[in-house]
């Protein structure tokens, strides 16, 4: 066989891992003297992803790189390989994770203020067993509580490239202008529960002292 | 594309709990629940903040427009129920319900007319909290039905190559190697009473040279070890080399007759 | 997006476990009423296979069913992201390579006499597979011990045009009391001699019988 070409090393290369890899890690399966440049690496990726446009596998940018995965619309027939459903994860733990998500680096005591309960300790540890959170720093304030942020596992494992893919957080409402809106508006005018694809959002880390 | 699998996410958006497989939606209006049902209704609160938008909910109002009186007096019968149920009540439930019966009673004072605009509205701080929860509640939502690693995302795999790992080669810097030598002429000087003098390391490395250039099978011209464009220097160096491989005795020299070739081979 | 083909389905399924799939447990990603007969099946996998033929991944048939697998051309560079991290060499090591070096030629006694302690055959067999060190001879005494001496890629490894350039043993030791009085002055500096960062913290691993 004539030398493989780059494009095939680096689908062998995803495929064997089975895990993101960066451009950076890619270049790097070639001694020095061979080392592809990035923007061939960069062509070679956008050819793999014309090759998959009608397979049933996608390559997809996630946070630490690139990896290859099945297709979502195979879902229903690949997931009877398990016999076992994915486990679930808690309305607690959800909730921990999306302040984090949302308001990182954010201490345990602020987590707490929003939810209005205590943050159990299983949760801390579970989320950083499964490396989607980390302590990022300590604030400076006394006792110098921990504060926490999403690890780039935690944006893999949801399939994100970035914070900002994260879906964008529902507006605050200012009391006081509602009111006045209200006394010229229908009530069942004023918008329930915004949507959030439409909105624009800011959604990372969004920071409103509210 | 949902058809084909069970949907197992929906759940905690819609449904309040699954009692003997059977989905509640709503609390029924009635008082009497049955005690199982109830408990397991009541756990699914994520705390004060969670029970109060839920009645908040049920009655269709807006978090903007709470009418405190009587959202307190059913957050306090929940609290309440919770307490005949001795559910484990967290201490927030007590402090909400505290808080609740403060609004209320601020509310009820006349307000003066011109501090109006200045004095807040005494529900602000709660209605503040409500929706900042409530953001968060959502998102907890929209995460939980983001497409996941080994629910709805496979990563493709396949099997490697035979995995040979390659071992990377341990970096040496020169430094490290003389400092290991000067450790080892110190104790040598220390153990021993070996001596280990300044020598011509061109010396050295010439005989290592002229002693793998040598076979023992086989003879070679002496005049060949000798390269004429290092010069003089080169021919002693060497000519230094030979006899020293000869003082040990690891070279063999061979005359057939005075001023005849010499050869040399290793010593086998 | 229409429905997957089965062939798009079998190739995603198979992605998705990494390991070998029978006909039959493929078949089984299927309800009953739409389950795919063994010949549609077989008829799949013989096209992925043609797909598969210019790529980096090929079918293969093994004992518990078929699989995805990476083909063996590429594993010069996909062995590359198992690649170890070196660890360092013992001291023990480099105190018999630079032996090695200012006395060749070289036996190993002489070699222990020097260092005062035995010499590990580990230790020779690493030096030698290195392409550092290699016998040059047998010295003419009984048993014929082999002789050690440096190479030119030992030399090219230490940017030495020939052994001259080392120091002398003169040199050494003043070199050794300008060190020491580096450490006096500059003890941050010091370290920095210990090679580089990336194999600081890794333990030797030569086992060094002193």
């Amino acid at each position: 066989m004539a030398k493989p070409s780059l494009k095939n090393i680096i689908e062998g290369a995803l495929l064997a891992v089975g895990e993101p890899l960066s451009i950076d890690r890619l270049r790097n399966l070639f001694p020095d003297s061979e080392m592809p440049e990035r923007e061939a690496v960069k062509a070679a990726l956008a050819e793999l992803e014309y090759d998959y446009r009608r397979r049933g596998i996608e390559l997809k940018e996630v946070a630490s790189g690139f990896r290859i995965q099945v297709r979502d619309e195979l879902s229903p027939w690949v997931s009877r390989l398990w016999e076992e459903r994915p486990s679930r994860y808690s309305r607690a733990l959800l909730e921990t994770l999306a302040i984090i998500a949302y308001r990182q680096p954010v201490t345990r005591a602020e987590i707490e203020d929003i939810r209005g309960v205590s943050v159990s300790s299983n949760i801390m540890r579970t989320l950083q067993e499964r490396e989607w959170v980390r302590v990022i720093g300590h604030r400076d304030v006394p006792g110098r509580p921990a504060m926490f942020g999403t690890t780039r596992k935690f944006l893999d494992y949801f399939n994100l490239k970035n914070l900002d893919d994260l879906p964008s957080l529902i507006e605050l409402r200012d009391l006081e202008e509602i009111h006045m809106e209200l006394d010229l508006k229908l009530p069942e005018e004023v918008p329930a529960a915004e949507g959030s694809e439409t909105e624009a959002d800011v959604p990372a880390q969004e920071d409103d002292p509210v | 594309m949902e058809a084909g699998q069970p949907d197992a996410d929906e759940a905690l958006v819609e449904q309040i709990a699954v009692v003997a497989g059977e989905p509640f939606t709503a609390l029924p209006q009635d008082l009497y629940i049955p005690p199982d049902a109830l408990e397991v209704f009541l756990e699914t609160f994520e705390g004060p903040l969670d029970l109060l938008l839920y009645l908040i909910k049920r009655q269709n109002l807006d978090i903007l427009d709470i009418p405190i009186a009587e959202i307190t007096r059913q957050y306090i019968s929940y609290v309440d129920l919770m307490k005949d149920l001795r559910l484990e009540l967290a201490a927030e439930y007590l402090v909400m319900a505290a808080m609740l019966a403060e609004i209320k009673s601020r509310m009820l004072l006349p307000r003066p007319a011109q501090a109006d605009d200045e004095e807040a509205d005494p529900r602000a701080e709660l209605v503040r909290r409500l929706q900042e929860y409530e953001r968060f509640k959502t998102a907890a939502e929209n995460l939980d039905e983001l497409p996941r690693v080994a629910r709805d995302i496979f990563p493709a795999h396949a099997e490697a190559p035979e995995r040979r790992v390659v071992k990377l080669q341990p970096e040496v810097s020169l430094k490290e190697l003389l400092s290991a030598f000067s450790d080892v002429l110190k104790r040598a000087e220390l153990f021993t009473h070996h001596q280990v003098q300044r020598e011509a390391l061109s010396v050295r490395e010439r005989m290592t040279e002229t002693l793998s250039r040598l076979n023992a099978d086989r003879f070679t011209v002496f005049t060949d070890l000798f390269p004429i464009k290092e010069g003089r220097l080169g021919v002693v160096v060497t000519f230094l080399a030979v006899l020293e491989l000869i003082k040990e005795s690891l070279v063999e020299l061979v005359q057939a007759e005075p001023f005849a070739p010499i050869y040399l081979k290793a010593r086998a």
